[in-house]
């Protein structure tokens, strides 16, 4: 790793993270004019959590030193995953960007999350935390499996770096019934833990509803601000992983020019069209049943059991 | 579902409603230029008490809900129907005579709440015993003609996430505790906006079982949005204007 | 309407005078306390079809409780004990109702009464107890754009154990505002009792003032069409509710936008989007030209048509039918015994309809088809709110293709003596009643649909999970403004 | 030899260090023997600490190149009364001994009753466990091993707990039998009792003999361990017996049994390719111990239960491992020593966070007398330096990155993937394993969510709760270094990985090389990984407070009206949804009854255990009979057990040599 090596994985985990607020913004676009409304701008994402960011933080009087610990423990665990991520590079910080460390540092994530919703004491923050931890007992080994499969796939180890650079060097022969199996199993798994329809309306104005928005119901201003940054920064990590993992074409692994530029184009295409497919999910499905979701769950777990299987059966 | 969202998607004509086209729709209000004789039977006709025939002919345009009971009872037919102003900041710039006849609104909140919040607004809306109708508007402040989301005004959960409290209704005794506990709830910066006739006098309820005249005695008020109820596109341009944006 | 002579009973008969009737297939419509030396007269308004009766009983303080024996009464006892101090001895439930509040002497009675300083009767806890088992309380200030109210949850986990309705955040005591001179302008303080039935409240007013004076054809059939214009925006919105709180967001915005068209429609031609002001004792206010007659059948046709294919893409799309279906139901008996009305007893196999029972305007010279379905689910609900948007529709087109021409409002007397409106708002059978004394309103009594109905919901919640309460809710569609007066 | 300019020789060295580290406990035993008074038992205490510390120095002593091994000098029919210490003993022997003290010192700081019996055992439990790990003939395993279950069994009195400690007996002492009659026989095939002669029994004992041998070892500690089925006595006994005892036992004991499974599996009996076979009956028993563990801590009422099913699991996790070391040793040496290293590195990680944890729970029931966590909440307020340890030995147990915890199953899941997946149908085992593993540690971790969260965040739900009783003066001291301890075994895991993966070889006798490294990822990850955590939280928190709006403190958000204590989420109603989706395997176990009185209705939700329900409740019937006659005949009187379990030992090894 040379110097300028360095540099660019920092840049890209930079981009990374500068980029999610539009990711979202994108999103919200696209779902505003499939319901014939022109929608807020882009933009619009940036400028909520700057207000946010300036406000008067209102904190719960039961609530401990923890609550105000968790927003920063959040965005620290998402600043580690988007250094961990390839993004337009495959290169990440190697050796450090470790498969089975990321999915420990999602649980991490998820356990703050839970912890600051029992904080305050509110029914409603429970019910999000025992909603999320029911979604997560089915969610995290899930996508532990899905990602394995990937490391088992390419033989590479549980090097990210080494891993996503395997299967961009084989571009189209990649595709196999096990890297199929698997993206199946991790887009349901990118939707659950996103916690986005059908498993959970983002946009929900209803407190008996919520699972994500329950858990936040206690938090503003800043802390506010860093928990909706992080949840915007997980979502965009996971379309990030999906675009250069499971579509593997165009993403650079040389750092030359000409490869870098594609790889930026073909991210930039891959994640519009993610976006797209998250927006048109959510608006042609409705959130389902808080029971039903576990058989989305164990579906998506067990494609991911396939994918492993199917590696050596196949 | 998926052709309608495809086609929506793709469809450049889109119902929403320039600023234009919204401010080109007055609501109009009862209004004496002259030639009144202070016979006072508008006045006993208003409902809601809102006309003042005592010293000059005064409409409380905090009052009125925009009924026009009052025009046809003039002898002299000196009420005419006239353009009511958007919005106030202050409750006594609602009072309108002979020597303050009713204009466009002006005026912006303080600067340091513009600067914070100007471009993003949250908003909490907060029932205090309205009857409903300005709910149904404020719910489609959202539809995809008003689609204030284009704005950056939108509907929040938890007074937490709010900037602004939306408040409907005459107040009345068994709410007060809980708007209290709202605005208590909200991080400041905040703007706490009364929306609609019972919010800003209690209006047609003044004197029934409700807490004061008004949202006002309760919380402070930043900005008062009169009518009964407010039609969406007035609420949307009130609280844009009113951060001065266009 | 005027109410003829009340069958008199002795209180302590009255519960088992109520229970005959019952029996015999009658059902309470309505119950209130008017004021009378040395006590109050408790009457009970009963109704089977066509046929209105009215049970009444002069009590002193207390009497044995209705409820006892007729559960529907439960709701009225509370509030007649919290408002008229008539103690209901034997309650099983007795838990303030809308007022809430300690003080000497009760809201509607004439003495003086005061208030013991801002504090509020407690909430109690609901009656279940188990360890695990926790409540959720919820409201009155509620995450979305809703009216004020508490929703109670005793739950150990998802699935609701108890769920308890505590109301009254709305209450502006519209009832004691009403009473004073019969002369009175009413009519705006009636349409301001629950906005989005501004028409079948001012239309129930206007039955009482107007005693048994026929109105011109001409504005009956107006009154009609502003009924039904009513009755299609209110089911609108719970249609596209319903989308919204199953975040079924495209089906949802597509509601109400053909929502939106129909208010804009209402502004245009009748001055207001919730049709206040139209309706006026002895007629209405603002006569429809021609122009204004096929913009009119436009507008409706086109929500009609919005209707129905909204209601298309919830049945076409699975995952909203799998949340609809089986969630939230309500059975015939439970409809039957909390006496429910409108929309929520018609999806649970009560088709009562007081358009087609005791047709009040043109009603009776119209032809329509009263929609029931059995299953009492949500989705039933949504389907008798669709079904029922179409045959508005034809309603508002029957009356546009014969529109009478002519006057639109006559003068009218109030008669003295015990008159009540009954007239099917959108939400269901809507009753006002008044007690005129020497050209003097002594007692108004309001009874909104959602009075009964909001009991009936305590039953059909329960086994759902919680998360499903929001959309029973919406399909219920009550109202808290109405309920509280 | 020459240590610090001195000379000696070693044997006078190993001598002393032998008698240094017994004799102080000895003392002990018999001061509290023949003394009542609280302030002797401090003293006895004491010298159990002193004897601690002395071993503490087991694993210098041993780097340092001391053969530490001595023969008590007894004269016996049966054999000799060796103590031997290897490599992975000394490391296995100085942890326990740290642990063993920071729990002493608690014992010393929080109980100012418990009397100078209480003390005197803990000395004999010292002893016991550190002469069973330490034992080099068969005799003095086994001995020391009943000693262990003895004293356990006789310092987890307390109230009237009987039922408890009794179940607790009879299911030790099975294993305790088993162990004999595994250990006797082994004797007899090797012909010798000296445990260190014992090289490679397995071509001796022919591969079925050792299979069966294997799990009879397996079983027979695991009883402590609380393989299924014979984790039925921990939850009770966690929850009745004095904390110091589940702390010992679940940590110390478990150590010893531990260290003891893989010393005979890997060293005395030998494994060859033909006992794969047994490894994966080993490996069904463990992983349905695991999700049996974490499915049951779901629901569990009792902060102390909860936690006895977390032991069940953690120790469930560290057997897997074992099995798998035996699955993978033949193909993949350095496979196997990834995976042995993060099974003892587990143990040690658990025996920290597990103490913690236990001790901090209790000091929470001593402060507010509540032992139900439905009824708890809101302490993180009123006892935040509690809160603050505890919430580190919570992270740990969740694996959280950068706890030791996190360090432990990462490792396990890199073993487990780093198999090779193209023989032995290992395709479809192993993401079987890496699933089950998956699974039970998020259900652990929302367990352990629920337990801190119901315990220390939210708002008081009873009364006790508001105001507790300040926690006793040095109490938080021993639980602030086991913290440490948590956190500083995360960061520096490389180090402790290191020192493991030497001393297995002399378990597996394998040559250093190829290092198990060669098969890791990230070889800094933990404390690059927890630096980065670390500062970067530190730097964030930092960054943002400069300039921020002030903060104010309001009450919960309640939408407008009054909460009380009853209107937060409730524990039981918390991991509901997650029983729901798990029902099958509560099954009929979940019972909600409802009554209904005149006016408020009233329903009770209760889970049994099904193994306690349909195979110790007809056994216990059985059992506590027995043990019950037994009780009356002893009479709790300690000599008279120790005559019963000296012959029993006598007996069977006589037979032994009879045969």
């Amino acid at each position: 790793m040379n110097p300028f090596e360095i540099v660019l994985m920092a840049l890209q985990a930079a981009a990374l993270m500068a980029v999610s607020p539009l990711v979202v913004g994108i999103i919200r676009k696209i779902k505003a004019r499939m319901q014939n409304k022109v929608g807020a701008s882009v933009l619009q994402p940036y400028r909520d959590l700057r207000k946010m960011f300036r406000k008067e933080s209102a904190v719960s009087e039961n609530a401990s030193f923890l609550f105000r610990l968790i927003p920063y423990v959040c965005l620290t665990s998402m600043l580690l995953l988007a250094a961990m991520t390839p993004f337009v590079y495959t290169q990440v910080i190697a050796p450090y960007a470790d498969v089975i460390a990321m999915v420990y540092i999602f649980t991490m994530f998820r356990f703050a999350m839970v912890l600051g919703g029992l904080e305050g004491g509110s029914a409603f923050g429970g019910m999000g935390s025992s909603r999320e931890v029911m979604m997560s007992v089915l969610i995290e080994p899930a996508l532990l499996i899905s990602i394995m499969t990937l490391s088992a796939m390419t033989g590479a180890g549980f090097d990210l770096s080494a891993i996503s650079g395997s299967i961009n060097a084989r571009g189209a022969a990649a595709i196999c019934p096990a890297l199929l199996l698997a993206g199946t199993s991790f887009v349901i798994t990118m939707v659950a833990e996103n916690t986005r329809v059908p498993f959970d309306n983002p946009d929900t104005h209803l407190e008996l509803t919520m699972v994500h928005e329950g858990m936040l119901l206690e938090y503003s201003g800043r802390g506010l601000a860093i928990m909706e940054f992080a949840s915007m920064v997980r979502l965009t990590i996971f379309m990030a992983l999906l675009g250069t993992l499971f579509f593997p074409w165009g993403t650079a692994m040389a750092m030359t020019a000409a490869e870098l530029s594609v790889s930026l184009l073909a991210i930039t295409v891959k994640m519009l069209a993610i976006a797209f497919g998250i927006a048109l999910l959510e608006s042609t499905v409705a959130k389902m049943r808080v029971f039903r979701m576990p058989n989305m769950l164990t579906a998506s777990f067990a494609l991911a059991l396939m994918a492993m299987v199917s590696l050596y059966v196949l | 579902m998926i052709r309608r969202s495809i086609l929506n998607l793709l469809s450049p004509k889109k119902p929403a409603e320039s600023i234009e086209e919204m401010g080109s729709r007055q609501l109009l209000m009862p209004f004496v230029r002259g030639g009144c004789d202070g016979c006072g039977k508008c006045a006993s006709a208003c409902p809601s008490g809102a006309i003042d025939v005592g010293k000059e002919w005064t409409i409380d345009l905090g009052k009125c809900i925009f009924c026009m009971d009052c025009v046809g009872e003039c002898p002299l037919s000196a009420i005419e129907r006239v353009p009511s102003p958007l919005y106030a900041l202050k409750r006594e710039d609602l009072v309108f005579g002979a020597s303050r006849p009713p204009g466009p609104a002006g005026g912006a909140l303080d600067e340091p709440t513009v600067a914070a919040l100007g471009e993003s607004v949250s908003i909490r809306e907060l029932d205090t015993g309205s009857c409903n109708g300005c709910e149904v508007e404020v719910n489609c402040m959202s539809n995809p003609y008003y689609d204030m989301g284009r704005f950056g005004l939108k509907i929040v959960a938890s007074p937490r996430h709010a900037d602004m409290l939306l408040v409907t209704g005459p107040m009345t005794n068994n709410m007060r505790k809980a708007a209290l506990d709202t605005f208590e709830a909200t991080p400041s910066p905040k703007v706490v906006v009364a929306m609609g006739t019972c919010a800003i006098s209690g209006g047609i309820f003044a004197g029934g079982d409700v807490s004061g005249e008004g949202v006002g005695d309760t919380l402070g008020v930043d900005l008062f949005i009169p009518g009964c109820p407010p039609p969406p596109e007035r609420a949307v341009l009130a609280i844009l204007r009113a951060f001065g944006r266009q | 309407m005027r109410l003829g002579d009340p069958i008199a009973c002795d209180p302590a008969l009255l519960a088992q005078y109520v229970k005959a009737y019952c029996d015999e297939g009658w059902r309470v419509v309505s119950m209130f306390a008017s004021e009378s030396s040395p006590g109050s007269t408790v009457n009970v308004l009963l109704r089977r079809g066509g046929e209105v009766a009215r049970v009444a009983s002069e009590t002193v303080g207390s009497y044995p409780a209705v409820s006892a024996l007729v559960p529907a009464a439960s709701v009225f006892e509370r509030a007649m004990w919290e408002m008229s101090g008539v103690v209901p001895e034997g309650h099983g439930y007795l838990v303030p109702a809308i007022y809430w509040r300690k003080g000497d002497g009760h809201p509607l009675q004439k003495a003086p009464y005061s208030i013991d300083g801002e504090e509020r009767v407690p909430l109690p806890n609901n009656p279940i107890r188990g360890a695990g088992l926790f409540e959720i309380p919820v409201g009155p200030v509620h995450a979305g754009v809703i009216e004020p109210g508490h929703f109670r949850f005793s739950v150990a986990g998802e699935p609701i154990l108890e769920m308890r309705v505590h109301l009254g955040y709305a209450h502006k005591g519209i009832e004691k505002m009403m009473e004073g001179p019969v002369s009175r302008n009413r009519a705006h303080l009636a349409e301001r009792i629950s906005g989005d039935n501004a028409v079948a409240h001012s239309l129930a007013c206007a039955h009482i003032v107007e005693g048994d004076a026929p109105v011109p054809r001409r504005a009956r059939q107006i009154r009609v069409i502003l009924s039904e214009i009513e009755r299609i925006h209110n089911h609108l919105d719970v249609l596209a509710g319903l989308c919204t709180d199953c975040a079924f967001s495209v089906a949802a915005a597509y509601g109400s936008e053909v929502r939106e068209r129909l208010l804009r429609a209402n502004r245009e031609i009748f001055g207001n989007r919730l049709l206040m002001g139209n309706v006026v004792p002895g007629g209405v206010r603002n006569d429809l030209s021609r122009e204004d007659v096929s913009k009119l059948e436009a507008a409706v046709m086109h929500a009609g048509f919005g209707a129905k294919k909204l209601e298309g893409y919830i049945r076409r799309t699975p995952s909203v039918v799998d949340r609809l279906e089986t969630t939230g139901v309500l059975r015939t008996e439970d409809a039957l015994r909390y006496g429910t009305v409108g929309v929520v007893a018609r999806a649970s196999g009560v088709a009562s309809d007081v358009r087609a029972e005791l047709p009040y305007e043109e009603y009776g010279a119209l032809s329509f088809n009263p929609v029931s379905l059995k299953k009492g689910d949500v989705m039933s609900r949504a389907a008798v709110r669709a079904d029922e948007i179409v045959e508005s529709v034809s309603l508002i087109l029957q009356c546009t293709s014969e529109m009478e021409e002519g006057e639109i409002r006559r003068g009218y007397e109030t008669p003295d003596g015990l008159s009540c409106g009954i007239v099917e708002s959108p939400r269901g059978e809507l009753v006002h009643c008044a007690d005129v004394r020497d050209g003097e309103v002594w007692r108004y009594s309001i009874r909104d649909p959602s009075f009964v109905n909001w009991p009936a919901m305590e039953v059909a919640v329960l086994d759902n999970i919680v998360p499903d309460f929001p959309l029973i809710n919406k399909s219920f569609g009550l109202s808290y403004s109405g309920n509280d007066v | 030899m020459d240590v610090l300019g001195f000379h000696f020789q070693d044997t006078v060295i190993v001598a002393g260090f032998f008698a240094a580290t017994l004799v102080p406990a000895l003392v002990g035993i018999v001061l509290g023997a023949i003394f009542k008074s609280n302030k002797v038992a401090n003293v006895v205490a004491s010298l159990c600490i002193v004897s601690c510390a002395v071993s503490v120095s087991t694993y210098p002593l041993w780097h340092l190149g001391l053969a530490l091994e001595y023969t008590l000098p007894i004269p016996s029919a049966i054999g000799e009364y060796r103590l031997a210490i290897d490599q992975l003993t000394a490391c296995m022997i100085s942890f326990s001994s740290v642990i063993f003290m920071l729990i002493v010192v608690h014992v010393v700081k929080s109980t100012s009753d418990s009397g100078c019996r209480y003390s005197a055992l803990l000395n004999a439990l010292f002893l016991a466990c550190f002469s069973c790990m330490s034992a080099d003939s068969v005799l003095v395993l086994l001995f020391s091993w009943e000693l262990v279950t003895l004293t356990t069994f006789l310092l987890s009195k307390k109230g009237n707990n009987d039922h408890a400690r009794w179940m607790f007996f009879a299911i030790a002492h099975l294993g305790g039998m088993v162990l004999i009659c595994a250990y006797s026989f082994m004797a007899s095939v090797a012909g010798t009792q000296v445990l260190s002669q014992w090289d490679g029994l397995s071509s001796a004992l022919g591969h079925w003999t050792s299979m069966a041998l294997i799990m009879a070892i397996v079983m027979g500690f695991g009883t402590k361990l609380g393989l299924i089925p014979f984790h039925a006595w921990m939850p009770d006994l966690y929850a009745t017996a004095p904390i110091h005892t589940a702390t010992l036992l679940s940590t110390v004991c478990s150590n010893v049994a531990i260290l003891m499974v893989f010393k005979t599996v890997f060293s005395y009996i030998g494994i060859t390719a033909a006992l794969t076979p047994i490894a994966f009956a080993i490996v069904i028993i463990a992983v349905a111990t695991a999700l049996w563990g974490a499915l049951e801590s779901l629901v569990q009422r009792e902060p102390k239960k909860l936690l006895a099913y977390s032991s069940m699991e953690n120790m469930a996790l560290v057997v897997l491992c074992m099995a798998l070391g035996i699955i993978y040793i033949v193909e993949s040496p350095a496979l196997a020593k990834l995976v042995l290293v993060a099974g003892l590195l587990h143990t040690l990680n658990h025996s920290v966070f597990k103490s913690l944890m236990l001790m901090s729970i209790d000091t929470v029931e001593d402060c507010t007398g509540e032992k139900n966590i439905g009824r708890m909440g809101g302490l993180s307020r009123t006892l935040p330096a509690l809160s603050a340890v505890a919430i580190i030995g919570i992270l740990a147990m969740a694996a959280v990155p950068p706890t030791n915890g996190f360090v432990s199953e990462w490792l396990m899941i890199q073993s487990l993937m780093g198999a090779d997946l193209e023989s032995k149908g290992m395709s479809l085992v192993i993401p079987l394993i890496l699933a089950a593993v998956g699974i039970c540690g998020m259900m652990m971790a929302a367990s352990y969510a629920r337990l801190y969260g119901f315990i220390f965040l939210g708002r008081p739900r009873s009364e006790a709760m508001e105001n507790p009783r300040p926690m006793k003066r040095g109490t938080i001291l021993p639980l602030a270094l086991l913290a440490a301890l948590c956190l500083g075994m995360g960061l520096f895991a490389m180090t402790i990985m290191d020192v493991l993966a030497a001393s297995i070889v002399s378990l597996i006798g394998m040559p250093p090389s190829p290092g198990y490294r060669s098969v890791m990822s990230g070889e800094l990850l933990p404390l690059v990984l927890g630096t980065a955590v670390v500062a970067t939280v530190a730097v964030l928190y930092w960054a943002s407070k400069r300039g921020a709006q002030p903060e104010r403190e309001v009450p919960t958000w309640s939408c407008g009206e009054d909460l009380d204590e009853n209107m937060q989420y409730s524990s039981i109603g918390f991991t509901q949804p997650l029983v729901k989706v798990f029902h099958p395997f509560y099954g009929d176990t979940t019972v909600v009854r409802e009554t209904k009185d005149s006016k408020v209705r009233t329903v009770i939700i209760e889970f049994v255990e099904p193994f306690v329900k349909y195979l110790y409740k007809p056994l216990g019937a059985l059992l506590t009979g027995i043990s019950e006659r037994i009780g009356k005949t002893q009479t709790g009187n300690i000599q008279t057990y120790f005559a019963y379990v000296l012959i029993t030992l006598v007996v069977t090894l006589l037979a032994v040599r009879v045969f």
